[in-house]
């Protein structure tokens, strides 16, 4: 089984491939057995190569599949391989999982929707691509996943074409993207340069070989981690990059679930943690890591506050929530953030696919000022949000707690973290606990706001969909035992399976002998808990008891208010200072400078010597056949002469 | 006994007289002949190249040159046919649209 | 002059076989016409030639004197004097060039020298024949081409389309007797079959189709009726030769009969064992031996009967003289030596002489065919057939049941 | 003086003299009948070079098939005297001297190509025609395949080409 790993990627690429080609002719129900067949086999061939893993000791890996020389020009050579280890292998997990749930619940959500094919072929695309990119065990091919993710997110986002608000939503992802991208093409370009391979077992090796960069000596290393930092950013939504990802909830509801949620967003962690090797090496890279995802975390959670559109809550809450993840990564605790992305997927996705049952019951609204006492009337949904959302602030017992809590934890006794991380992200937790309550309470408390018409019209979800919630509720509850810290007794499995593919790293750091103090560990704890529940509190004073209250908020602090809920004007000051004066550039300068002057002007100039010559030639062609018999034996008398005179 | 010599200088001269007449004759059969002339002409060499290196092969080559010349006899004559069908003239120097 | 001769004696031999084998030849042609026309006269019941000469005997001599000294019309205006005069000695040359590489019998010892009745012994000669006949079109052609009139042209044009599409029969045809015979010499063929089973080994028994395709476009290449097309006296006047007269004329005339008697030869050495006599050579057949002096025998009484029954004095003279002349010549024929050594040519004459006869038959029994359907003959059916033959023969002889 | 001497010299002179007047008839039947010539010369050069099979193929393929069409094109065509146009001033003032040095170079090359020592004895190597199709049919059994396809083109464009167009 664990041979025929190359099955996992392949299935959903026929899939697409399938679907693209026919999918059109096909009926609705072909169509959905296929796409989420496609992917339920994966999810089977991933789980039988997960049980075929166990079986084998964990020493031996990670192991390397070579398959077929995919690109071999003289001494580079570019096989593809996949990488299969503990961390390869739960990712694998996750995204099948979570993908095959958020498969059948489209369904039913996209049942009404036009290009039902098209949707389900760039699903199971962007299935094949983030497999590709999870398992690949060579530079080259995590790259071919990493655009083919970005390409799918740019064609998902843009699902609906006829807005234009989705489409322009794609295009920025995509340009977005690409600002990250470019910094990680630099990396492959300097790692190749470094390393002469992009094969990852070589290159860890390499780094292996390498002193540890310290601050006061940066090299290469810390180059290339940065770079890589810089395209993780990018795909992961991180600050200053991170302004794509709200617009892309003008994607289909499932896709934010999927791939703005869950899977890919989560992509830029996964690579940071892939080459925990290489960042272990250059603290600076770590700091800087560690400082971009804790300003995140804190600075999506003030804007999450004000935002009233559902998924747009729901988006800045991801990108705090990746904050949470690099904030561990860059304390060195790529156990604890692994750990954050799984919990994470399965509430996150919830939280998304429950959002996504709500706006379908209300038929599209998604303002949830508009809302409000939507608990009796969908419980199925209400039940499996208030999950989500209790996992998500961290509530004991709940998955979210045990993920955040141990970052935070790591934050505050790892040599690379600092208490002041540690007390921005407790606080950011706070505000992530006052927002999501003020969602949940907005939306399915309280008594409804909307019309009498769509009143009568709400029903709850079909079984499709709500099935898919339940289970996901279920993950989101019990996904996070799996890493149960030793403070509470457990035995923080996940640790100590992901513990071979970080040894390395540990070792490099020293964070191996971080000594667990159970007593300060769970008072912190309390803390965090008291935060949360204060943010609780707080929400459910200002939104239940006295509804006025945040209007009159609203207006005493205007300022600020506005501020946040136009996201500190970023995407205006971007409009201002980066994007007017690329335009600029490229229409003065690049286009009516280089392009008409320069290059067409140098075609040109070729075609009219070229006519020039043609003008001169044409006097040969008398058309007079025997003229040109008469050249014909002029040629064969030179070389005759030739070989009479030279070649004697 | 003749030296083998002889019949490549023949061969040469009989070719070369095809040339002449490639060049000199306007009616396009005669031109065509004097190519045939030439084929043969070089056929002879290749006869007495195989005598002179006792290999058959030379004599198979006369034999392929000898079918192709068929083949290029049976449709450069159609297409004279053609030709005349259309400007009643065999003259090569008055079919001379290909001058622009 | 001794030592000249002793140096070249077979050039001298050779000389000696083209000069008796030519004048043999035109006599014989001369005495086919006679042939001929009696033949076809007694098909259509008439007497045919008559007057000169008992049965018309002299009428042969009587007509080449007569080509001889008629005043030649020469065209005054044709296309090219060169070619006119060209065309009839090229037609008549190669129709007998063809003839000198036939064997007419295996090698005779008489008084110590060993004679081989064949001009030119090539292993290429049936090639050498078939390039012969395909060069016989351009006497034609170019005759109707040179005669500057239109009935010679159109006659022209159609004896040069017919005699290259029937040429490609008649190869194809005999590529099943080479298979058969593994070479090209006529002589090897001829011995290839010498051998005997209950039935004499000849070709025409496996090579029956072949022989058909053979025989039926060996006539088209001669241009004898049913596909005379080029001389078609109803359509135009006399085809190629209209313009032509006195001897010119005769050539073309001899060049027909030249081919018919090439044709004949052929078919014998292919198909018919050539010289071989059909019996097998054992005791109780030791007497068929004694046929070439039974025929003379039988020959020389028909002329003392006729000595009786004729008429005119000079005729019953004629007559006598010819009967005494076969009588000796049976006598002679009677030695020994001689009638050994006269075995091979005997049978290879009768054979000929059986096949000039169907020749003629023929041309007084058929009607003749319209041009497009002699065409589709030959493209349709003939070629084909001969391919099909081919073909069929080729796996047979590969099955190894010859 | 063997008789293949001989033989050679009146050939080799048929054939060159058969050549010339080829480019020096005006009238397309008599360069016909010229060529025609020289190639049943060229036939008899071949046997004296102990190429039977060639020489057979030569006369009737050549003479016997190729050239009967050339003539019957022209009979057909009714071709005349072709006219004396000078219109290709290249080919009238530099055509002579050129090929005549095309000719010289030539010959002087294929003269020192071979040593004069070596001798033709048309009996010392025999291509007959056993020994040719042997080959024909094994080592060179591709391209003779091919050629019958190449002829079967022909065949059909020659056809279509000279097809009137009803």
């Amino acid at each position: 089984m664990l041979e025929s790993v190359w099955l996992i990627p392949l299935l959903p690429l026929a899939g697409a491939i399938a679907l693209g080609l026919f999918g059109r002719q096909w009926r609705q129900r072909v169509v959905s057995a296929l796409g989420v067949g496609s992917v339920g086999l994966t999810f089977a061939a991933a789980l039988g190569v997960a049980y075929e893993f166990f079986q084998q000791d964990p020493g031996s890996f990670p192991r390397v599949q070579r398959y077929f020389h995919w690109i071999a020009a003289g001494d580079f050579a570019v096989p593809l391989t996949f990488y299969v280890d503990q961390l390869s292998i739960l990712m694998v997990l996750v995204v099948t999982g979570v993908g095959f749930l958020i498969h059948l619940y489209s369904i039913g959500y996209m049942a009404q929707e036009g290009g039902y094919y098209r949707f389900f072929t760039y699903l199971n695309l962007f299935m094949f691509f983030m497999l590709l990119l999870v398992l690949a065990g060579n530079y080259l091919v995590l790259f071919v996943g990493w655009e083919g993710v970005g390409l799918c997110s740019y064609l998902l986002i843009g699902f609906y074409f006829l807005r234009d608000s989705a489409s322009a939503a794609g295009k920025k992802a995509f340009l977005v993207n690409r600002i990250g991208d470019f910094g990680f093409t630099l990396a492959l370009l300097l790692l190749f340069a470094t390393f002469g391979t992009l094969d990852f077992a070589q290159i860890f090796q390499g780094v292996g070989d390498r002193p540890t960069e310290t601050f006061n000596q940066v090299g290469v290393l810390t180059g290339i981690s940065l770079l890589l930092l810089c395209g993780a950013v990018g795909k992961s939504a991180q600050v200053p990059l991170y302004v794509w990802l709200p617009d892309a909830m003008e994607g289909p509801t499932p896709v934010s679930a999927l791939i703005h949620a869950a899977t890919m967003v989560a992509a830029g962690v996964y690579m940071v943690a892939r080459f925990h090797v290489l960042f272990s090496a250059a603290p600076v890279a770590l700091a800087v890591v560690a400082t971009i995802g804790c300003i995140t975390a804190f600075y999506a959670a003030t804007i999450g506050l004000v935002q009233t559109d559902i998924k747009r809550v729901l988006a800045y809450s991801t990108v705090s929530q990746l904050g949470y993840m690099f904030l561990g990564l860059g304390v060195g605790a790529f156990a604890a953030g692994i750990f954050h992305l799984v919990t994470h997927a399965f509430f996150k996705a919830l939280l998304f696919l429950a959002a996504g049952s709500v706006i379908h019951a209300l038929h599209g609204a998604q303002d949830i000022r508009t809302m409000g006492g939507l608990r009796k009337k969908i419980p199925a949904t209400y039940w499996t949000f208030l999950f989500g959302t209790l996992a998500i602030v961290g509530f004991p017992g709940f998955s979210g707690f045990f993920s955040k809590d141990e970052i935070l934890w790591q934050t505050f006794v790892s040599p690379y973290g600092s208490k002041v991380l540690w007390f921005i992200g407790v606080f950011a937790g706070g505000l992530t606990s006052f927002y999501m309550f003020r969602l949940l309470l907005l939306t399915f408390h309280g008594d409804s706001r909307y019309t009498p018409v769509v009143a009568e019209r709400v029903h709850e979800s079909p079984r499709v969909m709500t099935r898919p919630l339940m289970a996901l509720a279920l993950l989101s509850l019990a996904g996070g035992w799996i890493g149960i810290p030793a403070a509470l007794g457990g035995k923080n499995y996940l640790e100590h399976f992901l513990a071979p593919v970080f040894a390395t790293s540990r070792m490099r750091m020293g964070t191996a002998g971080v000594p667990h103090t159970p007593t300060e560990e769970l008072e912190l704890m309390a803390l965090a808990v008291g935060l949360a529940l204060a943010g609780f509190g707080a929400a459910y004073w200002m939104y239940l008891r006295r509804p006025t209250l945040a209007n009159e908020l609203a207006q005493t602090f205007h300022g600020p208010y506005q501020l946040l809920l136009n996201k500190y004007y970023v995407d205006e000051l971007y409009q201002k200072y980066i994007v007017r004066p690329l335009d600029w550039l490229a229409d003065r300068i690049l286009w009516q400078a280089v392009d008409v002057e320069v290059i067409d002007g140098a075609v040109n100039g070729l075609g009219f010597q070229a006519r020039a010559a043609g003008d001169w030639l044409r006097r040969w062609q008398s058309g007079n056949t025997r003229s040109y018999a008469a050249w014909v034996v002029l040629g064969a008398l030179l070389l005759v002469t030739v070989l009479v005179w030279v070649m004697r | 006994m003749v030296p083998i010599s002889y019949y490549l200088v023949l061969s040469g001269v009989l070719f070369g007289l095809g040339v002449v007449g490639f060049l000199l004759r306007r009616s396009i059969i005669t031109i065509f002949m004097s190519i045939e002339l030439m084929l043969n002409a070089v056929n002879l060499a290749f006869v007495a190249f195989s005598y002179l290196h006792e290999k058959l092969s030379g004599q198979i080559f006369v034999f392929f040159v000898i079918v192709v010349a068929a083949a290029e006899a049976a449709v450069g004559l159609a297409i004279i046919i053609l030709v005349f069908r259309n400007r009643a003239s065999l003259n090569i120097e008055r079919i001379n649209l290909m001058k622009l | 002059m001794n030592t000249w001769l002793e140096a070249n004696a077979a050039l001298v031999l050779a000389l000696i076989k083209v000069l008796v084998l030519v004048l043999i030849l035109l006599t014989g042609i001369a005495y086919l016409v006679w042939f001929e026309r009696k033949v076809v006269a007694h098909i259509q019941t008439r007497w045919g030639p008559y007057r000169v000469g008992p049965h018309g005997l002299l009428q042969p001599l009587a007509d080449g004197l007569k080509f001889l000294f008629k005043e030649d019309v020469s065209q005054p205006n044709v296309t090219s004097p060169f070619v006119y005069v060209l065309a009839p000695f090229l037609s008549l040359t190669l129709a007998m060039l063809a003839i000198a590489v036939i064997p007419f019998g295996p090698d005779v010892e008489l008084w110590g020298v060993t004679i081989r009745p064949q001009i030119a012994d090539l292993n290429i000669g049936l090639l050498f024949i078939l390039a012969v006949t395909s060069l016989g079109v351009y006497g034609i052609a170019l005759a109707g081409w040179a005669s500057n009139s239109k009935y010679p042209l159109l006659g022209s044009l159609r004896s040069s389309a017919q005699m290259v599409s029937y040429e490609l029969a008649l190869t194809f045809s005999v590529v099943g007797v080479l298979l058969h015979a593994g070479t090209l010499s006529l002589r090897e063929i001829v011995d290839a079959q010498g051998a005997a089973w209950s039935l004499p080994r000849w070709f025409v028994f496996p090579q029956i189709i072949g022989f058909i395709c053979f025989f039926l476009s060996a006539i088209a290449e001669s241009n004898r009726l049913p596909f005379d097309l080029p001389e078609a006296e109803s359509e135009l006047v006399a085809g190629y030769h209209t313009e032509y007269s006195s001897f010119k004329f005769a050539m073309f005339f001899l060049a027909e009969y030249a081919h018919m008697i090439t044709a004949s030869c052929l078919l014998t050495i292919l198909y018919f064992g050539g010289w071989h006599s059909p019996f097998p050579a054992t005791a109780e057949f030791a007497f068929t031996e004694y046929f070439p002096v039974l025929l003379l025998g039988a020959l020389t009484l028909l002329c003392l009967l006729e000595v009786f029954r004729l008429s005119r004095g000079l005729h019953r003279f004629l007559m006598l003289v010819l009967g005494v002349g076969l009588a000796a010549l049976a006598w002679l024929v009677a030695q020994p030596p001689l009638l050994a050594a006269i075995q091979g040519l005997f049978w290879f004459l009768v054979k000929v002489g059986t096949f000039l006869f169907i020749y003629v038959w023929v041309r007084g029994t058929l009607p003749r065919f319209r041009y497009d359907q002699l065409m589709a003959f030959g493209w349709k059916f003939l070629v084909p057939l001969a391919v099909a033959n081919v073909i069929v023969t080729s796996f047979f002889l590969a099955a190894g049941l010859d | 003086m063997s008789a293949s001497y001989w033989l050679f010299f009146i050939f080799a002179g048929l054939a060159v003299l058969g050549a010339f007047n080829l480019i020096w008839q005006r009238h397309p039947i008599h360069s016909a009948l010229s060529l025609i010539l020289v190639m049943g010369s060229l036939a008899v050069l071949y046997l004296l070079l102990g190429a039977e099979f060639i020489a057979a193929v030569q006369v009737i393929v050549y003479a016997g098939a190729i050239m009967v069409l050339f003539v019957f094109v022209i009979m057909l065509l009714n071709v005349g005297e072709e006219e004396r146009t000078q219109w290709s001033r290249v080919a009238t003032y530099l055509g002579l001297p050129v090929a005549v040095l095309l000719v010289v170079q030539t010959g002087y090359l294929l003269y020192r190509a071979v040593p004069m020592a070596i001798r033709v004895d048309p009996n010392r190597f025999v291509g007959t025609t056993r020994r040719v199709g042997e080959l024909l049919f094994t080592d060179f059994l591709l391209p003779f395949e091919v050629t019958s396809i190449l002829i079967l083109v022909a065949l059909m464009g020659a056809i279509v080409l000279a097809k009137r167009e009803p």
